[in-house]
């Protein structure tokens, strides 16, 4: 069997709960943190860049 | 090779290393002459005689107790419960010896013995003959859990468990004993302990669990599949030593997981899997991880067996929860 | 052998090391301890409990015939043990109590436990358990020799506060190696609690026949651990097997003290339903132990006295078939399969998380209703 | 109002407790004329005399078992187990019949008693005197499992223990048996089973702790203080049932938190709390929970005792490390 | 009163029940049951296992000297108990086991555990019950009556292997109340295992007397329970409890199975270092006891005999306790502070879980060593 893509998403559920929120797909967004760790600020700036509302 | 069902399974892998290493005896109730109540040990009496099989007392510490001296005296004891629910009288010796004697004298003892029971509910049987409590031997150090799903595995970790130096608790899911024929091999091979298996794999969730268990989980995996719900279904074999590695593998993929297991649910082993997940991959986790387990509840009389076990609607409706989170 | 003292015997004279056992009625109907036999036990009185012994005979066959039939779970029958289980229950009286093992059917009959609760019981229902109010006689008992200690200390409980209730002890040869039974003996002995433990030594447990549970020639002798008297009774003989404990019994109630009773009896069917006893012991073995069945005596000793005839049995034993064969009905009338019972009886009031669980399987449920509606 | 330490507080619910309902007696090994090896029976004997503070056999199941037919007979039996490591030969007891009876006889009879029992480590006592298994008996349904941290809780708890209909194991952390002195009230008051305690409010992480690990959780708190990391700190008080409600509400204002107990780690309590979070609160996770627990190893005479227990610097760096995650 | 078989007394006449017990020397030295005592215990052996009381005592002195400075934890002595521990097991030979309780330090020296290993263990450390490759004594056993079972199950392997080991098990009369006592016993009479069940009876439970242990008049007659002889012996007579022990090894040797040996004696100290015995007993009733101390009456045989005078005596303890001290000392250089002790020897192969606490463990020593320096 073929390997599946390894899901390469690092958010802690706070942060996927604010994407959720923000209309937002975590992979168009660049992680700033540790290991491509996807922060709050990158989620915020992602929803701005997208000019989504403001939270 | 032959197909085999569980029961035959552990009952072969018992006579081949018997034949192999003599200091292995079998003791426990009812053991020798009937073959044990599931006839497990069938045959074995008549095989290596009756001072290798040994019809004991009636008396689970007295049995587990004098098995922990027969090892210190260069024997290898195989013990068997009739039923997990009949293990609580002997749990002393359990935590206070059989898993401490090794660390108590800084190596200078060890213990190489297997306590055999079936476990488990799902076979209509009477009170007190469907206890399933695994996690309580999960959180005494110094022993080994192993739960075999298969007969393969079942004759594969049984050989480990009784070459093994520690002490190794064997649980037989009494429920498929008979319900699974597979081709087992003869002669010597071995599943090591302490490490689960993938046997389905999927990218969308995870599920892990183990002994009877294991077949619900692939049904439900099967049924689920159309939907486009891929499952990755790790038979986790050993509880103890845990091979969260495996498991931690897979939700880094999946993001997501399912623990089901029949026992209770407060302090079972989904518990220490959630926890270790979320110690290990809580980056990764899309979903919160879910249990499907045995109620917090006495195992019921027959009448209400069917409502206590995790089964496929309940898995699946856990599958679908997570994937859909 | 043995005196009178108030129409009781005098259980001292018993010692178990002199191999001497408590028999009044042998294998063929003769009287052979008159002089043990208390006043109380009249011819009428033995017919009432041979009466008792055809209706637990009814009782189990309707118990291996649902079984057999699906209609129950696994099963221990009495066979055989009917005397052990009849004449002991009988020398209780109201207010005392009983502590069943889980071969005493027809002890638990006779101390109030309707049938169909012992059947709803083996059916798989935990209603099984739930006994009228009054009704002295603890719940069926799976985890061998546990049950000695509750019996212990029930009794302690009722020397505690002044009652003079006796509390009758029920377990097997093979629960004598637990080391509950050695605690709950030692406990007696020292508390000096009313207990009589009623040794139903039936020569097998599961497979292990009796010469291997112990290495002792008696279990009676056990008692002589803990400081009381024990004491060997031909347990297929109604007549001994009433005397025996009615004396413990009396003994016990007026502050004598723990005694253990071994009744020499010997199962003549299966351990349970699920047991083949084929595969350890020979069908000749059995046939050999056959004319000691214990109806067979008290029917010779009461057909002699004119008291009972084939005619009369018959139709005793067929209103007793027809009884039993109601008692299933009710039984199964009664099983509940309400998932709440699950749940709704572990705690006076119901901890939260447990509430979760019982409202999660309800939608559980109702899921499922719908999906099989489709 | 009198400063009293844990033991006396106990001492005091107990002697209150026993004038009021003469139902209750007092059995266990020593608790008579010696009033129990760390007194907490002291003087009950002789305010009670010898039918109501009874000195057993030494036999833990013999104690249990017959304190289940004493509470079958219409009195309250409060147990002491002379050490939580010599619980194992009760647990038979407590798992096939304390917890079943009520269930088992569908509400015809209730098991009113209390089993106490010194636990923990810390006190520099001999093998087999420092166990903690209370995740044991959280997975047993039909028992409740009280610890009090400090003197005020314990006689309120034992109060409550001994009125409810129900049976309790009561823990008590030997290791501050005597360390903390606190006003107790006389006369009559009860802390509820089933509900923890929030003793120290803040905003930036939960930490979760029971028994003598309150102690020092409360000192990393105040040394992380200065630090800018507020610690809510809760004292669960019941192990079982968990009041996971109280648990829930502080992480999801603090986004993390840390479990800290000095039973073994894997399938300790824990793990159990973390699996409630991830189950409840699990959006409001910023951070992996963290456990700080004994190790999965046996607890190690008295030489190596230090390095068993959790202790301030552990308990601090625990929680350093979730509040900068 | 017995005759001698090889120079080896019949053990079966000390029947409990009659009331019987091996004595051989009174309080005062006075020979009362010569005819008991075997040729093998000549006066040189006696005066040699005399020299290993003194031994004791000054260990156990020793004990309590450390426990007091804080160099040692709980501490449980045998002030009294010299004569049950160095006369039992003086009666094993090369290749018997010996499966202690927790008051054997005498026992256990004997049997070749080196002093420094039970002081060692008291002091808290698991070392101390790493006993050299060869000396065959299980470890102190902490839960009471636990190591029956491990010591009936060792002699049972002994049997299957064919093997002439006997194996002497050590407990107190508080553990005959235990079920492990009670199963340990059964199966030894069961599978006839090489086994001396030895007690100390030392009429104390902690601060339970034995009259609240058991209802029985002896603990010797609890045997009776399980097929095989009990007897009672003077515990505190040093030539009575070897010549019965030998007896029995001999007996259990030679395929007689199991026998109960009851010495009867008592704990002049406290229970252990931890306890106040003031709570549960008079002064007085120690002070009735002293005159049996178990020393006393054999110094009185040997100086009569002119094998022992003062000052040889007095030599001797003084070497002993310097010996103690020495091997006080050794013990303490011997503790390991190591805490990968503690995660080592849990299994032949540590699981990853386990490795990665260590590794933990590690890191926070590292970086509280850092704190540490500021
Ligand atoms: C503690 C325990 N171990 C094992 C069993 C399984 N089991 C049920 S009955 C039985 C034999 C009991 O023998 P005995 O005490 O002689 O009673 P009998 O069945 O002969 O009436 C066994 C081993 C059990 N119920 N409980
Ligand atoms: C199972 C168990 N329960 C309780 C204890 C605590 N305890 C230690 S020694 C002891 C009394 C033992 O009495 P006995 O058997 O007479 O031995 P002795 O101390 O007198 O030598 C008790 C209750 C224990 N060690 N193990
Ligand atoms: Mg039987
Ligand atoms: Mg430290
Ligand atoms: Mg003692």
């Amino acid at each position: 069997a073929e390997e599946a893509p390894v899901r390469s998403i690092l958010a802690t559920p706070v942060v996927r709960q604010l994407a959720k929120e923000l209309g937002l797909d975590l992979a168009t967004v660049t992680g700033s943190g540790r290991e491509g760790r996807i922060l709050e600020s990158d989620v915020r700036q992602a929803a701005a860049a997208a000019g989504s509302v403001a939270v | 090779m032959a197909k085999l069902n569980l029961v035959e399974a552990i009952n072969l892998a018992l006579a081949e290393e018997m034949g192999r290493d003599e200091r292995i005896i079998v003791l426990g109730e009812d053991v020798g002459r009937l073959g044990g109540v599931f006839r497990v040990t069938d045959g074995l009496q008549s095989q290596f005689g009756v001072n290798r099989v040994i019809d004991t007392p009636l008396a689970e510490a007295g049995i587990v107790g004098t098995a922990l001296g027969l090892a210190l005296g260069g024997l290898k004891p195989v013990v068997e419960i009739q039923f997990m629910g009949f293990l609580p009288p002997a749990l002393d010796q359990i935590i206070c010896h059989i898993s401490r004697y090794r660390n108590r004298t800084r190596g200078r003892h060890t213990v190489p013995l297997v306590v055999r029971m079936p476990y488990g509910a799902g076979i209509h049987a009477p009170e007190h003959h469907s206890e399933s409590i695994e996690s309580i031997l999960a959180h005494i150090p110094g022993i080994k859990v192993v739960i075999p799903s298969n007969p393969y595995d079942a004759k594969g970790l049984l050989i480990s468990a009784l070459r093994d130096p520690d002490p190794v608790m064997f649980l037989e899911p009494k429920r498929i004993y008979r319900a699974i024929r597979q081709e087992v091999p003869e002669g010597e091979y071995t599943v090591p302990l302490g490490t689960a298996n993938i046997i389905r794999s999927g990218k969308s969730v995870t599920a892990v669990a183990w002994g009877a268990m294991v077949r619900e989980v692939m049904r439900a995996a099967e049924l689920v599949e159309p939907e486009g719900i891929a499952v990755e279904v790790i038979d986790l074999r050993s509880i103890s030593p845990l091979d969260d590695d495996t498991i931690v593998q897979s939700i880094k993929k999946t993001g997501c997981g399912v623990i089901v297991h029949e026992a209770c649910r407060t302090c079972g082993m989904a518990a220490e899997i959630i926890a270790r997940i979320n110690e290990k991959a809580f980056l990764s986790l899309a979903a919160p991880l879910e249990r499907v387990t045995g109620f917090d509840t006495i195992p019921p009389l027959l009448k209400l067996e069917e409502h206590f076990l995790p089964d496929v609607f309940r898995i699946s409706r856990a599958i679908r929860k997570i994937a859909q989170f | 052998m043995g005196h009178r003292r108030e129409g009781i015997m005098n259980l001292e004279d018993f010692n178990p090391l002199s191999g001497k056992r408590v028999e009044i009625l042998d294998e063929e109907g003769n009287l052979i301890g008159e002089e043990l036999r208390p006043a109380v036990l009249t011819d009428e009185m033995v017919l009432e409990l041979y009466d008792k012994m055809v209706m637990l005979r009814a009782a189990d066959q309707q118990a291996l015939t649902l079984q057999r039939a699906g209609r129950m779970g696994t099963y221990p029958p009495t066979l055989g043990q009917e005397a052990a289980n009849i004449g002991s229950a009988a020398a209780l009286e109201t207010g005392d109590w009983l502590t069943p093992s889980f071969r005493e059917t027809g002890a638990m009959i006779l101390r109030g436990v309707p049938l169909k609760l012992i059947y709803l019981y083996w059916m798989g229902s935990e209603w099984g358990s739930h006994f009228p109010e009054g009704v002295n006689v603890l719940p069926i008992c799976a985890p061998v020799s546990t049950q000695t200690l509750h019996g212990v200390g029930l009794a302690w409980a009722a020397k505690l506060k002044g009652e003079r209730a006796v509390n009758l002890i029920y377990f097997g040869d093979g629960a004598t190696s637990k080391g509950d039974f050695h605690e709950a003996m030692n406990f007696a002995g020292v508390f000096f609690t009313p207990n009589v433990f009623f040794c139903q030594n039936n020569q097998y447990s599961i497979s292990v026949p009796r010469s291997q549970q112990t290495a002792t020639p008696t279990l009676a002798q056990k008692a002589i651990g803990y400081g009381f008297p024990g004491l060997m009774v031909d347990g297929n003989d109604l007549l001994a097997v009433y005397a025996a404990t009615q004396a413990a019994v009396s003994r016990a109630r007026e502050g004598g003290g723990p005694i253990l009773i071994e009744a020499q009896t010997y199962r003549l069917g299966p351990h349970t339903t699920a047991d083949d006893p084929n595969r350890y012991r020979t069908p000749d073995e059995v046939k050999e132990r056959e004319p000691f069945d214990p109806l067979r005596r008290v029917r010779i000793y009461l057909e002699r006295k004119g008291l009972i005839t084939d005619d009369i049995e018959r139709e005793r034993r067929e209103g007793y078939e027809q009884m039993a064969r109601g008692e299933a009905r009710e039984a199964e009338a009664m099983i509940s399969l309400n998932p709440d019972d699950l749940f709704d009886f572990h705690y006076s009031q119901m901890p939260p998380y447990l509430t979760w669980q019982k409202e999660y399987y309800h939608r559980i449920l109702a899921a499922q209703r719908e999906f099989d509606r489709g």
